[in-house]
């Protein structure tokens, strides 16, 4: 499983509000791209049901080097993790040309 | 004159139908479309005014609801602090809130105002834009100390470029370029469908309000009675200013809705990303759970009748 | 007076548009969006003729039409059992669709009677919210018995507590408090547009309806026969019943309209949960795919000179 | 008169919005459901007018202008080879956006005629729709010739049966057999909101342009050239043949209109299919960036003055 | 990969009309959250294309522990699985703060 | 984990233009079924913010056996990666009801 065309994929869900700084973050930590899917969903901080802005959910991947997903996690858990309704998760994926990523 | 406006009769239906828990839904679409024809409709009523007078005239009043928005916040701060025993970035946020307006009580307002005929000065939705900001530069100020962290062009960017002032903005100068005549040809979709467009959001209002009291059991009496309280406070130095700026019964009226409204759009926004320690939650419930119902069912009467006693007590 | 209703026409255009597997696709937003309206509508002006009379002379009727949507199940099960060899489940909830009532076919009936100026008692939106629910509890009972598994809280939530129900009744309620004179501000959005927004909305029924049709070549010719003949034999039902109330020729006929009508909103949903069992392909293949194009393709006409035979045999 | 329509002030804040970066977006279902709404409004407008003239009579005018929307990508092409130094691909695509059509142009153009009570033929959304299709089959085959690998069947799919064709032709169907009377009933929501609704649908046409503009530094100044260039160049080729087949001033002027507007719809959608190798970025760059902007702004005016002149000089 | 940061992921595909039952069941059956996407697909039981509520699709994640993930794959087989439009999956995914699940 | 449940989960996330033409080709390619989400995102190909139609992405995941998704893959890379905006990654989980993908 683990061959070079082995990629991380990270995947975030957190409240649509921090897609800017998220994005920009991204990018400062070495993503090479993002896709954002809407959600909603429910955790900790309640019932988040996208019925209207502040209570909107986003779901943003991102596909990278374990170094950059490294940083990427570590980013959020510094940052984010203790102020925003915020999941994040990673897994191995098998990628299509990774020197893409 | 009907004794209940037909539009608060959906905000009840919404209220009801999430208090049984009912399947209705609306698509964040459909709140997105009405909100956006609400907030272009009233920049746009606001702009035809505002082409009609000197601008130069309107220079002190503008400077006195900035003034009375950076201030209102400095009331609610220690309250919240002190009676209230909430940490300094839940009090902040919370006061920024109760600084800054509510379009959607606005135009409840404005809805009122119109089935029984009373005028105002029409350029309320000027002084409603500007009303929405200082609060919120206030609050950060209050949470963090005028600190060199705070990434102040991300806030300004927050601020001025969110959808609610854009729109309202937007609105204000389409008007006041093409004036009464240039609209007419989009005068039936943005003027004449205006209540109905209204009621619909009232309905999704009335929704999102019954959800948040769910959480109003978990924090308490003392929210209730600062959603209430607070208002009727700010209605009254709303009323006071109106009255000093030498505004009409129904401009002093509407000064005082205004005043005594609480945001849930562009607030909760901006402390969200630079107020991120203070619990949302909070916040929504008092202006949305409780503030935006008491005054769209109570409030908007009460602060009418204050209007009116001012006027007949000091004169006109 | 125009040989075709122009709404029928876009209509035609979805359906035309599927067959031709075009990529028109209206949003599912656009969809609720125009369903809530018409609802909302509906019940409005239900509301306003409910006003205008004593509550207490509505019972009957009431009564009346409860009963026949709860008879009409009971005649509709043993056809698809006996004749269409259908198993339980699917024969129950088929049952249900056809005892309850289709809002697009009511709405569209009140648009041909329109165009044609017939009169019809105006609190027909009463009796539509009332036969949307007996129903769906006879097909329940039909298809499990009296069981003690049956969890009937749920299944009272997803009845009384669905999208159609609450903004029917919701509607009902609003206009019926508020009077003709309270809903003058709303009804740019609301009247005005109805037919417009009956356009839209058939536009996309005619997309839905020819996709279902691509299930029917499976289900062979008893469903096509059943799709329609059910109409029909419902139709004779409530035109009868119709008359036996007192009512007027064209309230006759709307009643007629809506025993003949298969509900595609409210049942499907309460069957998926209730009755899982039941194939939902089969039920919507017959309500959408057959009976609704129809009735508002056909069915309409004969069930208004249906009503006026009755009316012409029996005497008013 | 108003010296700038309303309309194009909605454009403007969309730009201004998109330019400064502002949060403002609106949701892609209203984008949706108001191009549905405009494509069926421009359809049964010209369908109610075929009706009232002889069908044959157009048959000329529907061959010259399918004939115009033929020889336009000709001219297009050889320019966007050797001047602009594009590939193959690259310039047979560009080509297809210039020789086919641009809706939100004509509805535009439409609302500058009418605030300025200029006629023009009615029959204009036909012409319309007849040039969507011309130019995207010229432009398949200037970039892969007449290969044996094109599935035409896929290319005829996507061409005729796309959203805009299908609207606007089954608005013209619809308008044509329902004729003026049968649409009064939906005529509020087509005809008196088009307005208002081409407001939003402009909003949102600024917010993409902007965004489209990021891309034009990298393109360099030929594709500014281009995008201002080809349409006045096709303007003169649309007056001429309005001139030369009778028609009005204003209709010759609104056939410069169409001869000028670039496709960013039904063009891209096509060309992504059919000619996967061209880089949309460049395409949609010039067609929404450059030439949509140029032809609302300035190009209307333009080209009416042109109609002006050539039926000055060369009398009516 | 297997290290105390390891949870389940089990994604639910299935008709929209499920979700009310199906997040009252994961909630009793231990999950402590989850996130809806809407979505369409096709599959033995046909095409459902999202054009209108029946016929509608969501796609539902929930993050939890091996035992609750088992128990919900356990609970949908037995009481969804042969009436419903469904499809489950599950994967491990490394989680920040594994506390949270 | 590689028992007898464990499938391929292919994600793909590109252009909406390209939906009709994939999953045509998927179910020639031996594909039993489809989910598709509406997405956003950024890649190599710039900004695709779903603003309107042209600027749209999807995100389809088909969960299948190992050969056909190595059929998908390939036929990705072959007919569609190069002119497209579109990232394909895969990996595997573990599904109810092997027999039915
Ligand atoms: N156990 C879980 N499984 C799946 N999604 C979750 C879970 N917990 C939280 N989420 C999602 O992450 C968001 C934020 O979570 P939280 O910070 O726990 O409130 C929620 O609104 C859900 O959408
Ligand atoms: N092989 C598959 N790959 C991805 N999604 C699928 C697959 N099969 C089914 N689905 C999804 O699961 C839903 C229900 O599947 P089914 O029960 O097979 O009809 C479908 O509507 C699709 O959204
Ligand atoms: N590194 C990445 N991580 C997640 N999604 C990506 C990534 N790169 C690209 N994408 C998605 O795939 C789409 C096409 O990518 P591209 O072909 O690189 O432009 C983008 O619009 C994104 O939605
Ligand atoms: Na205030
Ligand atoms: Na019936
Ligand atoms: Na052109």
């Amino acid at each position: 499983m683990s061959n070079d065309h082995t990629r991380k994929l990270v995947t975030i869900i957190t409240e649509a509000a921090l897609e800017h700084s998220l994005l920009r973050d991204f990018k400062r930590l070495g993503a090479k791209g993002h896709t954002i899917t809407e959600a909603r969903g429910s955790g900790h901080r309640g019932v988040r049901s996208a019925g209207w802005e502040s209570n909107s959910n986003i779901r943003i991947e991102v596909i990278c080097n374990e170094a950059v997903a490294q940083a990427i996690t570590q980013h959020l858990q510094d940052q984010y993790y203790a102020n925003y309704a915020m999941v994040v998760y990673s897994s191995d994926v098998s990628v299509l040309r990774p020197d893409k990523f | 004159m009907a004794v209940i406006d037909p539009i608060i009769l959906f905000f009840l239906l919404g209220l009801a139908a999430s208090a049984m828990r009912s399947e209705l839904r609306l698509p964040a679409a459909v709140y997105d479309f009405v909100s956006i024809l609400l907030l272009l409709a009233i920049g746009l009523k606001g702009g035809v005014e505002l082409a009609r007078q000197p601008f130069g005239s309107l220079l002190p009043q503008m400077l006195a609801v900035v003034l009375m928005g950076s201030m209102l916040p400095l009331v609610a701060f220690p309250v919240l602090r002190l009676i209230g025993r909430m940490n300094r970035a839940d009090a902040a946020s919370i006061a920024a809130h109760y600084g800054s307006v509510s379009v959607g009580t606005y135009a409840v307002a404005v809805s009122w105002f119109d089935a029984r005929q009373i005028d105002f000065e029409a350029h309320m939705p000027l002084l409603l834009t500007l009303l929405e900001v200082p609060a919120i530069l206030v609050g950060i100020v209050l949470a963090r100390g005028l600190s060199r962290e705070t990434r102040w062009s991300d806030v300004a960017h927050e601020v001025f470029l969110g959808k609610g002032i854009v729109l309202l903005l937007g609105g204000l100068l389409i008007g006041w370029i093409a004036g009464e005549d240039g609209l007419v040809s989009i005068k039936p979709l943005f003027i004449d469908l205006f209540k109905g467009f209204l009621a619909i959001f009232l309905l999704e209002m009335g929704l999102i309000a019954a959800a948040q009291l769910g959480t109003l059991r978990r924090h308490g009496v003392f929210l209730l009675l600062f959603g209430i309280g607070m208002p009727l406070f700010s209605s009254v130095v709303g009323a006071a200013l109106g009255w000093g700026l030498g505004l009409s019964v129904g401009g002093t009226a509407m000064l005082a809705v205004l005043a005594a409204s609480a945001s849930y759009i562009a607030v909760p926004a901006a402390m969200r990303i630079s107020v991120p320690d203070a619990n949302p939650t909070l916040s929504l419930t008092a202006s949305l759970g409780i503030t935006f119902p008491f005054n769209i069912l109570l409030g908007i009467p009460i602060y009418y009748a204050l209007a009116q006693q001012l006027h007949a007590w000091l004169g006109s």
